[in-house]
């Protein structure tokens, strides 16, 4: 046990709980509906949590600074459009230099609030509260109320929802799920290896002795804040590769969403603590659900009043578990205060 | 059409402030209604203005009432509504009418009490009746399952045209072989009406046709069976835009859907309310009026709405891979669908 | 020091939301001749009432360091409630008892998860607001209700004293008594305290947990009776009664000075943005300004009523380090430094 | 000492709204010095490290590096060059590991973590100081000496040239205190220049090279150790004569108020009896890390013991909250003022009435501003706490005003039994004694008072009895007439006496 608490550090237990809920919660399913362990499942739910885990893990740079990106739904809507108006125009843009230009244009737009908040010294839910509105208004009179449609678009953003990167027998790892992975995988080593990384969570678990030790905290939030960005931005290209047809209200509400996730998935919404893992594992935890309820035969009537009771329960397990499981980790959590942070905003 | 012999004309240049209130902003279908009302504007040379305003879709019902409560305050003329909700507005739109504003509502009516009349774009039953076609054409005789992806549980217009489907297809035998069966509500979400339509080809292993009377709930369906690879199997229809939909009739996604012109809609509410609050007409029943380049209609009761009036616009078109060609040929640029109305035979 | 005392109330937030409010009347008076009117008083406040009502309780969840995204869903529920339960045959008096009521369970709900279960009240409240509005929809379904009696209706529609409906006035009455208890009373002083310090706030010996769910239950409350004006308001119901709302409510307590962190704004402060924010609204509507640009525009406002007051003090910082770096420059190391008068470090 | 001065302030000022904090004040710092700044609380001695790290700018005034004139905008330029502070507060990042809290300000140079590395670099800066703090566990929830040790790491683990120690020591007890001048010797030979700051004035004339005491944001004199005594420093620290230092006055012992039996919390302390009397002051000593702190937590219901008997006023109670606590007439004032014993920006007079408050209510409920005035213009006049208004958020007092402020509220309270945990830290001579008066009346009053207090002078002076805790064990309860200094000690490292004293001898 020594070892192993050695080893693998508290933050981990975040993730291992919700490992478990997730298990817990995809055996219920499976349980009540027919044909649960399909591939087909499978593809579908990962699928769906791509494009919220994209964001989500951009998101988790912001609210690791004790911030918050409420804009990140009118990014991924404008970048969608924006994107999308544009390649129907250069119908031989490569690939990969449309993605460049979708996460410029989000890396734009995270730059303004990064800089609002960071130098302007406004707080973040009030500077991406107004953003929200806004660059959604940019939309609109940019789009002049015309909707982007799919046959506008080259072939091979269309079928990039349907590429499959990796397959094992009929379980498909797609391309948008193999992105999000790999944005995860490159985030989590970026904030566990890398001082950058490492200075976003100081700055977020005490923002005044950040500036006691001589940290940079405008140009590091202004930092996560683009980059947090240019994830919307490639969720953007994704959204309009996986839904085709863009209108000016695409992603509306996705913020929320994608807060949900990164909550939900133990970073803390004041900063200092959680992991990108953590957030994929929220939205892969909530997108299960909300997709299950879909499959399952229920009154439609009655889905919503269910989702919102999984969420909760779900939490609340989590919570359970890491209380019963923290003693058993730590050694110095005993000797601690029983001064756990209070939630707030 | 009604052969009454001496239609009521609009007398041009009449002064009037006049306000289109669509259902949310940054819809297409909305702005080519605006269009046509333009040209009705135009074309009647009101020296008034055309006020074309709407609320955000997070706040729709309280917002088009804001609106309307400003229209009264500012004297307009006339408001021509889509309404969010059939009931909710009535306390505003009754005032309205009560400060002599004419009140004329389209695509979406309010209760008859709170309007003068109510533009129908297409009969609801009918609606209901394209919508069994549509589905009898891609099932074929034998039938087979399908499912509804509609809008909101509790979008008005959308409930009223299933329940006339529904009606149909228990009382025609023609559609006996038809089974619907679910309905789902993708709230006129793209995402979660791509993610309702993937419930329902997982949930029925044997669906065969997907029909949703919206045309964000359309479009996305479509996109979902394509990107699924599903396309030969389950057929997508609907109400849908020929823009938005035009590559899923290509690709074989989806062969048929419907829709009518918005511009029209527009146009003629426009006309309509120009007629009632120049004075020119009275919303009564019975009534024979000139739409400019539409043609004659009468105002007649409705038969959906007790107590109800309604100029029905008509007619569907149906829209299938021959003639969206032509579509795409002749009115791209100007949005403007060039098809003549395919009249289902009925 | 006596002057700067005697101004320093300058440089507060309410100084700054009554200056911006003033600019908001003087625009509204320039931009329309129909902003006076008795009528588009009243409506300045009647056509937000609900959400003014709850703005007044969300101060007190804000400063108090937590957040309840809920009460738009649990309006939505009272509303339905009340409904659901008229239809059923009760008084509607009943109905509105036990739409209060179930608000008030809504919020210890929510209180007992956030404050004793630990779990932050972004999370319980989001699910709260899916869940409440999942109740909803299971009671009313795709059904409206309405035809309340109208003595019910008359509360939301009909003015009392001339235009001015009797919920605002009950809006005054609530406001003076949350300005009362949050600035003037040991509760107020203990939601204070448990905003900066929750740890210090425990070990004075306060229940920390006991407020808030206090609090969340107070905030359940007031939802259900914005509900309820709702429905009298619009007379009628539906599950989807009052969505979205939630954003707008935040926004307006968050322009008031209150810090999403907790511990600071006032109730002077959260009024005086109240005030800006329906009569900008009131003005841009009256202009006919849609709704996204509105929101636009209180977005711009939001971001630039915190922005304009920071560079002010940047500015005051650097420049006279600029000032510094150039007189060295000049007359290399200089000894004339100049003296900044204002502290801007706090 | 002959050389140049390293670092050299001149004619600094700053002012905070209506508060003077610094006039044209100098000071300067030579290689190998250990150079220390006295004054009273709210002198600007805080203020002047803030500006010499760059937290502050100075309104006017020059800092003199080797002879060239630097500007300093953050922290990150005052340690680029070689500038470095241990704040009065420890700030720790609680969310990060005690390894990265105190390599945090390194990692600029390189941008990639090696983990073992840190690990082991870690405990060894924490083996230089002697202290055994798991490099691993995060620094959430560390007790403040434990803080305090990671901040004293941090900044010796930086390469400096200037070092500034703002009360380092107010928290620590004896021993940590040798360990920690033993390490600043070892820096001073290296040629460092050493800022200390403190009000133990013992340790100052132990360790200081020369002497500086500012008084009212003031420059009043320099000079060699060896030309100050105590008595004038503390002269020239408040300005006029204070009498001897307090002597404490028997109190009438009264009934049991408080008896713990057996009182257990794993691993933290265990098997804990004492009885505590009406009028008696029980001392509570121990080394940092003692578990005195956890056996208060435990009375006071914020950690409940696992076992043993608490019996209260003669009833056995079971505590599990701290407003239970309060309701029965027994307060606790924390050692930690900035996260347990303040509302940092709320008005000092509001945080004197906080737990107080409902005292303040009239017939409608609301708080009587004037009566609250009148309290806070009592205690500030009492116990001197220097601050230009009433309304003054907490968080903008010096330290040691923030920790006046503490005891005002908690005193305020006029509990049955009192308990206080490190009740003078940052508190100067002056003040101090004031402290130590208030104390005595209150016992003499009939209050029972538990003082947990690092600072052994102060436990002898002011304790009827001592307890001594030592990891976790009670390790004796003496008399206050049979308590001397080594016998204290001896107990609280868990040597008998013989050792112990040959132990003191040759640290
Ligand atoms: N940020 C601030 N805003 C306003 N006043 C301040 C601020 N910081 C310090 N002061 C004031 O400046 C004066 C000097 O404070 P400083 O912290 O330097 O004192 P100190 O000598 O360190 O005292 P102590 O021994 O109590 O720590 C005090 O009166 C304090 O109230
Ligand atoms: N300076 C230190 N060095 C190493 N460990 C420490 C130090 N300070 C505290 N700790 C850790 O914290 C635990 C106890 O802290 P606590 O504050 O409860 O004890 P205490 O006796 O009240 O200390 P204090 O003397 O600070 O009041 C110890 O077991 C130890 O692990
Ligand atoms: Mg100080
Ligand atoms: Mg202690």
């Amino acid at each position: 046990m020594h070892r192993i608490r050695r080893w693998v550090p508290l933050q981990r237990l975040r993730e291992f709980s919700l490992v478990i809920i997730l298990i817990i919660v995809v055996l219920i399913f499976g349980n009540q509906i027919d044909n649960y362990y399909t591939p087909r499942t499978f593809n579908r739910i990962s699928s769906t949590v791509a494009l919220i885990t994209l964001v989500a893990v951009g998101q988790t740079m912001v609210v690791l600074t004790r911030n918050v990106d409420l804009s990140v739904g009118s990014i991924v809507g404008f970048t969608a459009y924006y994107v999308g108006r544009y390649v129907s125009k250069n119908e031989d843009m490569a690939p990969l230099m449309l993605a460049v230009l979708a996460m410029g244009i989000g890396a734009g737009m995270g730059l303004i609030n990064g800089l609002l908040v960071a130098y302007g010294r406004i707080p973040a839910i009030v500077v991406t509260l107004g953003t929200m509105a806004i660059y959604r208004g940019v939309l609109v009179e940019y789009s002049d109320s015309k909707s982007v449609a799919t046959r506008q678009l080259p072939d091979w953003i269309k079928e990039l929802p349907q590429e499959s990167i990796l397959k094992f027998g009929e379980y498909e790892l797609r391309a948008l799920p193999a992105i999000a992975l790999v944005a995860v995988i490159v985030f989590f080593f970026l904030l566990l290896y890398t001082s950058l990384g490492r200075r976003l969570y100081a700055i977020g678990s005490s923002p005044e002795a950040a500036n006691l030790a001589g940290i940079r905290a405008p140009r590091m939030v202004t930092l996560a804040f683009t980059m947090c960005g240019a994830m919307a931005g490639l969720g953007g290209m994704l959204y309009l590769a996986r839904f085709g047809t863009i209108t000016v209200d695409a992603a509306r509400g996705m913020e929320l969403q994608v807060v949900a996730a990164v909550v939900v998935g133990g970073v803390n919404i004041l900063g200092g603590s959680g992991t990108v893992i953590g957030a994929m594992l929220g939205a892969i935890l909530i997108g299960t659900i909300e997709q299950s309820l879909i499959r399952m035969n229920i009154n439609e009537f009655w889905k919503d009043a269910l989702l919102g009771l999984c969420i909760i329960i779900a939490v609340t397990v989590d919570r359970i578990l890491i209380n019963q499981l923290t003693p058993w980790w730590s050694r110095t959590e005993l000797q601690r205060m029983p001064e756990e942070p209070h939630a707030a905003v | 059409r009604a052969q009454d012999p001496e239609p009521i004309k609009a007398e041009p240049g009449v002064e009037l402030n006049m306000v289109l209130l669509p259902k949310t902003l940054g819809n297409a279908v909305f702005d080519e209604a605006h269009e046509g009302a333009i040209e009705a504007h135009e074309e009647l040379e009101n020296p008034g203005e055309l006020i074309f305003n709407a609320p955000t879709p997070d706040n729709a019902i309280p917002g088009q009432i804001e609106i309307i409560e400003a229209s009264i305050t500012q004297e307009v003329d006339a408001i021509m509504i889509s309404a969010n909700d059939y009931e909710q507005l009535l306390p505003s739109t009754t005032k309205a009418m009560e400060e002599d504003i004419t009140v004329v509502t389209w695509d979406s009516p309010v209760s008859p009490e709170g309007e003068d009349l109510f533009i129908a774009q297409v009969d609801f039953t009918e609606v209901g009746s394209v919508m069994a076609n549509m589905a009898l054409s891609i099932l074929g005789e034998d039938g087979g399952q399908f499912a509804i992806l509609s809008a909101t549980p509790d979008a008005s217009n959308q409930n009223a045209w299933i329940e006339a489907m529904q009606t149909l297809l228990e009382e025609d035998e023609q559609y006996a072989n038809l089974e619907l069966v679910d309905i789902v509500y993708g709230n006129d979400d793209p995402d979660d009406s791509y993610n309702e339509a993937l419930g329902l080809v997982d949930s029925y292993p044997d669906l065969e046709l997907i029909m949703a009377p919206t045309t964000v709930g359309i479009a996305a369906a479509a996109k979902a069976m394509q990107d699924e690879e599903l396309c030969g199997e389950v057929a997508v229809s609907g109400l849908g835009l020929p823009s938005e939909m035009q590559e899923f009739v290509e690709n074989g996604c989806s062969q048929e859907f419907a829709l009518w012109s918005f511009k029209d809609l527009g146009y003629l509410t426009y006309y309509v309310s120009y007629l009632l609050a120049s004075g020119a007409m009275e919303a009564e029943e019975g009534v024979v009026f000139e739409a400019g380049r539409m043609g004659t209609y009468t105002i007649e009761a409705d038969p959906n709405r007790e107590d109800g009036l309604r100029v029905l616009m008509g007619p569907f078109s149906v829209y299938n891979a021959d003639n969206l060609e032509e579509w795409a040929a002749g009115g791209d640029e100007e949005g403007e669908p060039e098809v003549e109305a395919t009249e289902e035979a009925n | 020091m006596q002057q700067s005392k005697r101004w320093a109330w300058l440089k507060s937030w309410e100084a700054l939301m009554f200056i911006i409010l003033c600019a908001v009347v003087v625009a509204n008076l320039r931009l329309s001749e129909h902003y006076l009117d008795l009528n588009n008083l009243a409506n300045i406040f009647h056509l937000s009432i609900e959400k003014s009502l709850v703005v007044l309780i969300m101060a007190f969840v804000i400063i108090n360091g937590e957040i309840d995204l809920s009460v738009a869903s649990v309006m939505g529920l009272s509303a339905t409630v009340l409904a659901e339960r008229y239809d059923a045959g009760w008084p509607i008096a009943a109905g509105f008892v036990l739409a209060l009521f179930v608000g008030v369970v809504c919020g210890l709900l929510n209180g007992l998860f956030a404050a004793y279960m630990g779990i932050p009240s972004l999370i319980v409240t989001l699910a709260g607001s899916i869940g409440y509005r999942g109740v909803a929809r299971i009671l009313l379904e795709d059904r409206s209700v309405g035809d309340f009696p109208s003595w019910f209706t008359s509360l939301g529609q009909d003015g009392i004293i001339g235009p001015f409906h009797i919920t605002i006035f009950v809006f005054i009455a609530l406001f003076i008594l949350g300005f009362v208890i949050l600035q003037y009373s040991v509760f107020g002083r203990y939601v204070y305290a448990i905003g900066n310090n929750r740890a210090a706030a425990e070990y004075a010996g306060i229940n920390a947990k006991q407020v808030k769910v206090t609090i969340f239950m107070a905030s359940g409350l007031i939802a259900a009776l914005a509900g309820a004006f709702y429905a009298a308001r619009l007379g009628n119901v539906r599950a989807n009664a009052a969505e979205g709302f939630e954003l707008d409510i935040i926004t307006i307590v968050l322009l008031g000075g209150v810090s999403i962190f907790g511990g600071t704004g006032t109730m002077i402060g959260v009024g005086l943005s109240l005030l800006v924010v329906l009569n900008l609204r009131n003005g841009m509507s009256l202009s006919n300004v849609d709704g996204n640009t509105q929101t636009s525009v209180i977005g711009l406002l939001l971001i630039l009523s915190v922005l304009v007051p920071n560079l002010i003090q940047i500015l005051q910082r650097l420049v006279p380090r600029l000032f510094t770096a150039i007189s060295r420059i000049l007359n290399k190391g200089g000894a004339t430094e100049p003296k900044s008068q204002v502290s801007v470090h706090q | 000492m002959t050389a140049d001065p390293l670092l050299e302030i001149r004619d600094v000022s700053k002012q905070f709204g209506a508060t003077k904090a610094l006039s044209s004040v100098s000071l300067s710092l030579y290689p190998g010095e250990v150079h220390a700044l006295l004054g009273e609380n709210g002198a600007g001695k805080s203020t002047l490290i803030k500006i010499m790290t760059g937290i502050y700018q100075p309104d006017s005034g020059e800092i003199l590096l080797q002879g060239r004139l630097i500007s300093l905008h953050n922290s990150a330029q005052a340690q680029k060059h070689g500038i470095a502070a241990i704040y009065q507060e420890p700030l720790v990042f609680p969310d990060l590991n005690i390894a990265e809290n105190i390599f945090i300000s390194h990692q600029r140079r390189n941008p990639l973590v090696r983990w073992g590395k840190l690990y082991r670099d870690a405990e060894k800066v924490l083996a230089q100081l002697g202290v055994a703090l798991d490099v691993r566990a995060l620094a959430r929830g560390l007790p403040l000496a434990a803080q305090q040790t990671v901040e004293i790491a941090k900044a010796i683990s930086m390469d400096v040239r200037v070092l500034i120690m703002d009360e380092p020591t107010a928290s620590l007890s004896i021993h940590e205190v040798k360990q920690l001048f033993g390490l600043v010797r070892n820096l001073r030979k290296a040629g460092v220049a050493i800022l200390f700051i403190s009000h133990r004035l013992d340790e100052v004339f132990e360790i200081a090279d020369r002497v500086t005491v500012f008084r009212d944001g003031q420059f009043i004199s320099t000079a060699p150790v060896a030309e100050v005594t105590p008595e004038q420093a503390i002269r020239d620290m408040v300005g006029r004569e204070i009498g001897d230092i307090f002597v404490k006055e028997p109190s009438p012992r009264g009934g049991v108020v408080l008896s713990v039996k057996d009182l257990t919390r794993e691993p933290r302390f265990h098997h804990i009896n004492f009885e505590l009397h009406a009028g008696e002051v029980l001392g509570l000593a121990g080394l940092v890390g003692a578990g005195r702190t956890d056996v208060a937590l435990a009375l006071f219901g914020i950690a409940p013991a696992q076992h043993g008997h608490i019996t209260y006023l003669g009833k056995e109670v079971h505590l599990h909250s701290p407003k239970q606590a309060t309701r029965m007439g027994m307060v606790y004032v924390p050692e930690d003022r900035r996260q347990h014993g303040l509302v940092l920006p709320m008005s000092l007079m509001a945080n004197i009435s906080l737990p107080s408050v409902k005292n303040y209510r009239n017939q409608l409920g609301m708080v009587q501003r004037g009566k609250e005035v009148t309290t806070a213009e009592q205690y500030r006049q009492q116990l001197s706490i220097r601050t230009s208004s009433l309304s003054m958020p907490a968080g903008k007092l010096s330290g040691g005003n923030q920790q006046k402020v503490v005891l005002s509220k908690w005193l305020n309270t006029k509990p049955h039994l009192l308990i206080l945990d490190e009740p003078t830290r940052g508190i100067d001579v002056g003040a101090k004694q004031e402290v130590h008066r208030l104390i005595n009346q209150l016992a003499q009053q009939g209050m029972a008072i538990l003082m947990i207090s690092s600072d052994l002078p102060e436990v002898l002076a002011m304790s009827d009895r001592i307890l001594v805790m030592r990891e976790g064990q009670q390790m004796g309860i003496f008399e206050r007439r049979e308590a001397t200094q080594e016998i204290i000690m001896a107990a609280a490292i868990g040597q008998t006496l013989n050792m112990a004293e040959s132990a003191v001898a040759h640290a």
